[in-house]
Formats: C-alpha cells, sequence, structure tokens
C-alpha cells in the first residue's frame, strides 16, 4: 500500500482527513505552529511526512511558518501549513507575498470563535473576509469550504490541485466544528486521485531570459535549484521577475496580471452545487451551514414544502456572481445562511442586483451551528 | 587589453551597478561573499540567496546571478529554512540587515541558530535604519542622535554574535568592511561549515549614519574601524573597561553540533 | 596593472584612501553618474596589494599582474 | 430523504473521564464494523482535566446531514453537573443512563427510561482503574441498546484504546454487557 495514500475506510476527524487529503496530494513540507482547532493536522503530518519523505518543522511562530512554506514551495516541494484564525491573522504579510510571487501552497484555517482569542473550541465562520482580504493590497484569493470529514480529505486535494494549475496560495476554510467532528472517511486507490504536477520550465533556460511571472495563464514555475538563477521578489516586478519600483505603469501591469490570472480562469475554478430549478427559494450556504441547510431541507420536503432549493459554494472565493446572478433570475427569494454576522450577504446582495429578495440568516447563538427549526420557519414566513 | 572584474561573472546581467549609495559598505560584502565563492570553485548555481527589506537586502538581490528569494521584512532567514529544509543539498545563504535580522526578524535568527540548521547568515551591521531615513536600530550606539532619537539613543545596543552563540551557532565571527580579508575567510569557513553560521559585518552608512551623526563619510568610517577594532586574541588579555567602544573582529565561535537537516533526514530513514 | 570602469564608479574615494602607495588620485572629470571617478597617477609605485579593488563597493577597478593579461 | 432509523446519543461527563473516548468507540464501531453512518463530535472546557466534556454520536442508516446533537434519545450522564445541563434536551421517552456513583440527585420525572449503574465505583473495585469507567458504560448502553454490535463494539475498542490494555478493556466492555442484561 502507498504509505501517501492510505486507501481504505476510516472513521475519522476532519483535520486528520486533511492531513490525509495533503499527502494525497502529494504534500511533501508542512511548516506550522499549534493552535486549537487545527493542531491535530501538524500532528497528523509530523507523524506522517518522515514516512513519505517529506519534512514537518514546526517553527517559531505563524510568520515564520509561512516563510517557510513558501521558501519550500520554491524548491519545487508541494507545501502546507494549517492554523487558525488567529495565525492565519500573523500570516497575511507572506500570504500577499505569496501571491506576489505566484507560489503555489495550501492554507488550513480551522476557523474559531474571534476576534481575537476569542474562544478556540468554538467554529465561527470568521475569516471569510479576512481570507479574501487580510493582507494588504490588491489581489484575488482562492478558498474552498468543506463541511464534512469526506470533504476535508476531498478538498484538500483540490486545493492542491488549483495551487499548482494556478500557482497561486489556496485556502481551505474550515471550522472548529468540521476540524474535529469525526466521520466516515473513504479514501480511494491511489489511481483514483488526480495530482495536478507543477509545471516547471525546460531544463536549460535560464531565469534572465524567461518569463516565469505575471502570465494570464500561468507560466511555468523556475524553481529553486536548478540553474534558472531565477530572481523572486515581492516587490513590483516584469514577466521575467526583475524589479521595478518606479513606474505606475509596472505596478499596473503587475497587480493586473496577478489578478487576470485568477480572474480569466474564474468559470474553471468556482464551484457551486445548486439544486433550484423551478424552486421559489434559494437556501445559499457554505462550509459548516451547508449541514443546517440540507437538514431544513429535509423537514421542508418531509412537510410537503418542495418549492425550496440549495445553493451551496464550494469555492467562496472567487466569488460565484454570475452564478448568483442567474439564481436571482429564477428565485423569488435567497436565504444567505452564515455563522457570522454576514460577511458574503453584501456580495450575494450586490450579484442579485435587486432581481430577489436577499435575507441573511445567522444561527440563533454564533458559534453554533443553524438549528434547521429555524431555517424552516424563516422559509414559511418567506414563502407566505 | 581590457581586464574583466574576476567576480564580474557572478553578477545578473543588467544589474551591474549596485543599487547602494556612494562608499555604501554592503558593496564590500556583497564583493566579500562572491569572492569566497570563486575562491572555494563553488558553483553559484548550487546556492539561494535570501534576503529581507532593507538597503542590505539588495546585496545579493537581483547583484547575483543565481536563484535569489528577496522576501519580506524580517523574515529571510524563516523562508531560508524552507529552502534549506527541502533542498538540504543547496548552500543556502542569508544575507541582509541588522534591522531585518535582528530587529523585526529576531526570533527567526536565535530559532536559526537554536536548530543549527546548515545555513549562513551574514548581517550588514551599518548601526542604523539606512534606508527608511537614519532612525535608531537595535544595533545603534548608546547616546547617539538618530532622526527618531533626537535626544541621543536610550537602549543599549544588541551584541548579535553573543545573541546568536547563546543560541546554539556553530560558527560566529565577526568583522567591519576595512576587513574585507578576513571576511572573505570567515565567509568560506561558514559556507564550508556544517550547522548555522553566523558573520557580522560592521558596516559603513555613509549618509544616514556617516552624515547624520557627524561621523565622516564612506572613508572616515573605515579608517575608524581599522582603529577601534581589535583581534579576538588581543581582546581577550583586555579588561571591560580598556574593550568600551571597541570592535572585537575574528571568530568568535567555531564548534561543531548536530545539524538541523541531518537529523530529520535520520527520521527519514527509520521509515524506509 | 589597474584598470578602472569609470561609469561604475560612485565617487566614495575608499580606493584613494586606502592605497597604501598613493597610486590613485581622483580626477576632475565627470563620469556618467556625474560624479568623479579615481585615475591612476603613480602606477609605477603599485604593489598589486589589491586594495583598491577589494575595497571597491562598486566593482569598478580591477588589479591584475601585467604579465598575466597577455 | 426517507426518515431512516437514527438515534442520537449524548454522553457527557468531566475531562478525564474518557467521554469523548467512548463517543468515538461508538462511531467508529458502527462506520468501520456495523457499515452504518455515524457522526460523533464533541465539545470541552479549556482544562484538559476537570471541566465539563461532552461527546455526541449519530449513528443512522442513512447519510447524516446534520451532525449535531440537539434533542438526544439516548443521555449518559456520567457527572452530577452534566445531568443538570443536558437532561432538559433529552427526547420524551428517551434513555437516560446515569453513573449512580457520581449522580446521586435523580430528578423526580419519569417522562424516560432510567438505567443506573456505579460504573466508576466497579471499574475502580474490580479492575484497579477508574478509567475503563468509559467502556464498562458503553458495554451497558450496547447491552440495552444494540445502536451497534457486541462484535463491532469489541472490534472497535481493540482499535481505539492504548496498545497493551486492549484485554483489560474488553473485560471491562463484557461487564457492562453482563450487568446490562440484569435490570
Amino acid at each position: 500500500m502507498s504509505k501517501e495514500i492510505l486507501t481504505g475506510v476510516y472513521f475519522m476527524q476532519g483535520d486528520i482527513a486533511c492531513a490525509e487529503g495533503a499527502l494525497a496530494a502529494g504534500c511533501k513540507f508542512f511548516g506550522g505552529y499549534p493552535i486549537t482547532p487545527a493542531s491535530e493536522i501538524a500532528e497528523r503530518m509530523a507523524e506522517r511526512l518522515p514516512e513519505v519523505s517529506g519534512v514537518y518543522i514546526q517553527m517559531e511562530d505563524e510568520l515564520a511558518s509561512i516563510a517557510a512554506v513558501v521558501g519550500s514551495s520554491w524548491t519545487g516541494a508541494k507545501s502546507m501549513t494549517a492554523t487558525s484564525g488567529p495565525g492565519i491573522s500573523l500570516m497575511q504579510e507572506n500570504i500577499g507575498y505569496a501571491v506576489a510571487t505566484e507560489t503555489p501552497c495550501v492554507l488550513i484555517n480551522v476557523q474559531r470563535g474571534g476576534p481575537s482569542t476569542g474562544i478556540p473550541s468554538i467554529h465561527l465562520q470568521g475569516d471569510i473576509i479576512q481570507a479574501r482580504r487580510g493582507s494588504h493590497g490588491e489581489y484575488e484569493m482562492i478558498a474552498l469550504a468543506p463541511s464534512s470529514s469526506q470533504e476535508m480529505f476531498d478538498f484538500t486535494i483540490d486545493a492542491f490541485n488549483l495551487a499548482e494549475k494556478y500557482r497561486t496560495p489556496v485556502f481551505i476554510l474550515s471550522d472548529a466544528f468540521v476540524g474535529h467532528m469525526r466521520e466516515e472517511v473513504i479514501i480511494p486507490e491511489p489511481e483514483r486521485i488526480y495530482r495536478v504536477p507543477r509545471k516547471l520550465p525546460d531544463s536549460g533556460t535560464c531565469g534572465g531570459k524567461f518569463r516565469g511571472f505575471l502570465d494570464e495563464d500561468v507560466a511555468p514555475m523556475p524553481i529553486f535549484g536548478h540553474g534558472f538563477k531565477t530572481h523572486v521578489t515581492g516587490s513590483c516586478h516584469n514577466d521575467f521577475g526583475q524589479r521595478n519600483v518606479i513606474d505606475a505603469e509596472a505596478l499596473d501591469y503587475y497587480i493586473k496580471r496577478l489578478n487576470s490570472k485568477i480572474s480569466k480562469h474564474a468559470h474553471e475554478i468556482i464551484s457551486v452545487s445548486q439544486d433550484v430549478d423551478g424552486k421559489e427559494v434559494a437556501l445559499i450556504s457554505y462550509g459548516s451551514c451547508y449541514r443546517a441547510a440540507r437538514e431544513a431541507l429535509n423537514i421542508l420536503e418531509d412537510e410537503g414544502i418542495r418549492q425550496v432549493g440549495s445553493f451551496r459554494l464550494l469555492t467562496v472565493w472567487p466569488f460565484p456572481r454570475n452564478q448568483i446572478q442567474e439564481l436571482a433570475r429564477k428565485v423569488k427569494s435567497i436565504i444567505v445562511l452564515e455563522n457570522n454576522l454576514g460577511q458574503i450577504t453584501p456580495y450575494v446582495e450586490a450579484a442579485a442586483g435587486g432581481q430577489a429578495e436577499v435575507i441573511f440568516l445567522p444561527p440563533r447563538v454564533l458559534g453554533t451551528l443553524h438549528d434547521p427549526a429555524t431555517i424552516v420557519d424563516k422559509v414559511k414566513e418567506v414563502i407566505r | 587589453m581590457k581586464l574583466v572584474h574576476p567576480l564580474m561573472k557572478y553578477v545578473r546581467p543588467g544589474a551591474i551597478s549596485t543599487a547602494t549609495c556612494t562608499g555604501c559598505g554592503d558593496g564590500i560584502i556583497a564583493q566579500a561573499v562572491l569572492r569566497a565563492i570563486d575562491e572555494l570553485e563553488l558553483n553559484i548555481d548550487d546556492f539561494v540567496f535570501v534576503s529581507g527589506i532593507g538597503c542590505a537586502g539588495w546585496i545579493p538581490s537581483p547583484f547575483f546571478n543565481a536563484d535569489t528569494l528577496h522576501t519580506t521584512h524580517g523574515r529571510p532567514i524563516a523562508f531560508a529554512t524552507g529552502v534549506k529544509l527541502a533542498r538540504p543539498d543547496r548552500e543556502v545563504v542569508v544575507i541582509s540587515g541588522d534591522g531585518d535580522l535582528a530587529a523585526i526578524g529576531g526570533n527567526h535568527l536565535i530559532h536559526a541558530a537554536r536548530r543549527n540548521i546548515g545555513m549562513t547568515v551574514i548581517c550588514a551591521n551599518n548601526g542604523i535604519y539606512g534606508m527608511t531615513g537614519g532612525q535608531v536600530a537595535p544595533t545603534t550606539p548608546l547616546g547617539l542622535k538618530t532622526t527618531t532619537t533626537p535626544y541621543g539613543n536610550v537602549e543599549r545596543a544588541f551584541d548579535l554574535c553573543a545573541l546568536t552563540d547563546a543560541a546554539g551557532a556553530s560558527y560566529v565571527a565577526r568583522w567591519t568592511t576595512y576587513h574585507a580579508r578576513g571576511l572573505t575567510r570567515s565567509v568560506k569557513k561558514a559556507l564550508t561549515k556544517r550547522g548555522f553560521s553566523f558573520i557580522e559585518v560592521i558596516s559603513q552608512c555613509p549618509l544616514q549614519y556617516g552624515r547624520r551623526t557627524g561621523v565622516g563619510n564612506a572613508v572616515a568610517m573605515m579608517k575608524g574601524y581599522k582603529e577601534n577594532s581589535l583581534s579576538v586574541k588581543k581582546a581577550a588579555s583586555l579588561s571591560e573597561e580598556e574593550l568600551k567602544n571597541k570592535i572585537i573582529v575574528g571568530e568568535l565561535v567555531d564548534k561543531d553540533m548536530p545539524e538541523l537537516t541531518e537529523q530529520i533526514e535520520k527520521l527519514r530513514r527509520i521509515h524506509e | 596593472m589597474i584598470e578602472i570602469d569609470e561609469d561604475l564608479c560612485k565617487g566614495c574615494e575608499i580606493c584613494v584612501a586606502f592605497c597604501a602607495k598613493d597610486v590613485l588620485e581622483m580626477s576632475d572629470k565627470f563620469n556618467k553618474k556625474g560624479v568623479h571617478p579615481p585615475l591612476v597617477v603613480r602606477e609605477e609605485d603599485c604593489n598589486l596589494c589589491g586594495n583598491c579593488m577589494l575595497y571597491c563597493p562598486d566593482l569598478a577597478i580591477v588589479v591584475a599582474e601585467e604579465e598575466e593579461s597577455e | 430523504m426517507s426518515k431512516a432509523k437514527k438515534a442520537e446519543i449524548r454522553i457527557a461527563g468531566f475531562g478525564g473521564q474518557g467521554v469523548v473516548l467512548a463517543g468515538v468507540i461508538l462511531g467508529r464501531a458502527a462506520v468501520l464494523y456495523d457499515k452504518k453512518k455515524a457522526v460523533q463530535t464533541q465539545s470541552y472546557g479549556a482544562e484538559a482535566r476537570g471541566g465539563g466534556a461532552r461527546s455526541e454520536v449519530i449513528i443512522s442508516e442513512d447519510s447524516i446531514d446534520y451532525p449535531k446533537v440537539m434533542r438526544p434519545d439516548i443521555l449518559v450522564a456520567m457527572s452530577e453537573q452534566a445531568l443538570d445541563k443536558y437532561l432538559k434536551d433529552l427526547k420524551p421517552g428517551g434513555v437516560l443512563l446515569i453513573d449512580s456513583e457520581l449522580v446521586k440527585n435523580l430528578p423526580p420525572e419519569q417522562r424516560f427510561t432510567l438505567y443506573k449503574f456505579p460504573f466508576s465505583r466497579i471499574a475502580n473495585d474490580e479492575f484497579g482503574r477508574t478509567i475503563v469507567a468509559n467502556v464498562i458504560m458503553l458495554g451497558v448502553l450496547t447491552g440495552l441498546t444494540r445502536l451497534v454490535s457486541f462484535e463491532a463494539m469489541k472490534s472497535s475498542i481493540k482499535t481505539s484504546v492504548p496498545k497493551g490494555t486492549e484485554e483489560m478493556n474488553l473485560k471491562a466492555l463484557k461487564k457492562g454487557m453482563d450487568l446490562a442484561k440484569v435490570p
């Protein structure tokens, strides 16, 4: 049996499934710092990486963790870190660096109750906007939101593949509930797991003459140690990686290229699951909230109320604006379920553009899953 | 016939003119590093140079025609740790300033020394924040007036060599730009040393330090280094009073300790 | 022999100050950077110690034995 | 979706009693050895020992959408504090299982079926290890409810408990099963 892919059926915690997903995707480097509720990922990686010739290191803090992840990625290793909101806050500057230098890596945020220290073991979807815009400057981000242990495994593989395909950091926006929950996880046979390999320049290509950056269709990555003589900088640079810290035109090009690399391919990246044809009301959800949405739909169906459907964001970022625009033309009302005070709701409202009524519904108590009964009540109120 | 500088072959085409101010010691440090590589007959393609933010970050980037990772302020050692762990067969060299390595990045410096990871860290210590306009640094001498210590610096300066020694570095040396030959020797030693090597280079910032504090230009500063420095050997016989305001130059630590990437390699072998 | 790439020079005068044999002087002319580069005025006194080359922060000076350059 | 047979179990006590592990053993038995669906969640205080701890398991024939237990069918109270806190959530007609050694003040209401056993006392007196109280409880729970099969429980314990303690834990499970036959 492959040590990287532990094919079989498990009763597994979300955090552990995430670590196994990373290994299955080919992750060979983990740099992190302990934090509840993400520590189980680090512990699993510490145990497992030496088995697959990988490297685990517990760094001195989160700033160092993301820096080490980026450094290792530039040698060609598939790399990740896992933390929670406070750790992500500390990492933000170098998340921006990873975006700017087009460094593939995977960032796991097992969200907990904030702001500040908050409640470590309680789940809140508090870092959704932070994932999108937490670092300074203008940039795009990819973020996936799993809702089960199985998805912690599957989405982590997807995150590595997206990171490689688009040469960019990718977030997993999990939370304490999904991270700590145990469920069945099926790890498939190795041949059933798709891995995107890193695209490299032809050997013998010299960095100075090679366009290794800012390609809208993603440049091959001139990784270290192959004689490419690559110049990597977080400063404004051109296609060759040459720094330009004088001209606004250079900055304009640099920003627009970095952004269009993602936005141009947004339709390939964005993943939603929806069952809204012929429905009157849509429940928009992501991450753990999706589980409550599903249960509410079960109850409604049992009661014979069938004009309600689900619209789930598997990728929260890039935001599925076009898909929601289309949704707003189909349904009368959209109920947005979030375990926060409404972080994506303004985006939904903007996309709906007045075509459908948009209602935000948090759980009665923040930091808990929505009680399906309250969702059912809200739906009945809307239908009436 | 025209002579070609023997180190020019290591300079990135298009980056021939250094980005530093007139008389800046960073150019002397850059040359010493390249000379060490040249004299050891190493292949620069086997190197990854990592630097942070500040003037000294520009010593290797983009100047050296090699793999160069110009990182964020304070973090080059952390980035370099990732590079070295993932590619232990590469020579990883961090070159950055005192503000970058010892103020904002101080934690990474001590932890890299503690881990004894096989990399060389060269700190260009000009005792001030040069790029941002002459603000006080943790290495600024007590009493010195800077743009943010208008009444004189009230804090003690950091002894970076003592710090990295205490944290567990395998090799520690201090030189000034005046001691370019000793510096070259130390870089050669550091590059061939297993474990963590730290070299502090007292280096002139003629503009933000020299001009503002009245010490003078690059020449005056380097002459000052010559007059105020003494060797480790000589310093050993002098009292604390006699050593006041002196720069002790030479090798301070040279010992063999377990190196991090080798320790990690052992973990992997358990599972083979 | 000593060769100076005048256009790389930033005019810091370190080479002049640390030449043990007073071989170099600053010239009056301006280079492309608008500074006065040094001038080799007493090459016959040069003992090839290499200080000027060693200290030049801008890789603008090369010192080599005459014979080897043939 | 069809309303498949589904049971919600909440096990509550204090940190150090193995409450979380008990839930994990139960869930693992259901998923890996009885080929059912299960989800296990937990909550605990900041203290590693002594604070409140809670483990919840849902076992179902079908996939489980909502993973949180809101109205448990079965409440296991391993401390008085746990009983006070969670009794109100117990579904009418549900099962209340308590450690009678630790829970002395029983509520008067009878809208549930009560089972009580001195798990901690038995663990201490018969096994010399208070920590196996949780496994004795699982034996009773299995014997009373047949949520999972005895075989599945045995397999799950073997793969869940610390190495070297398997035999003792299997004995504890058996003890619980035997106790369940008595009332």
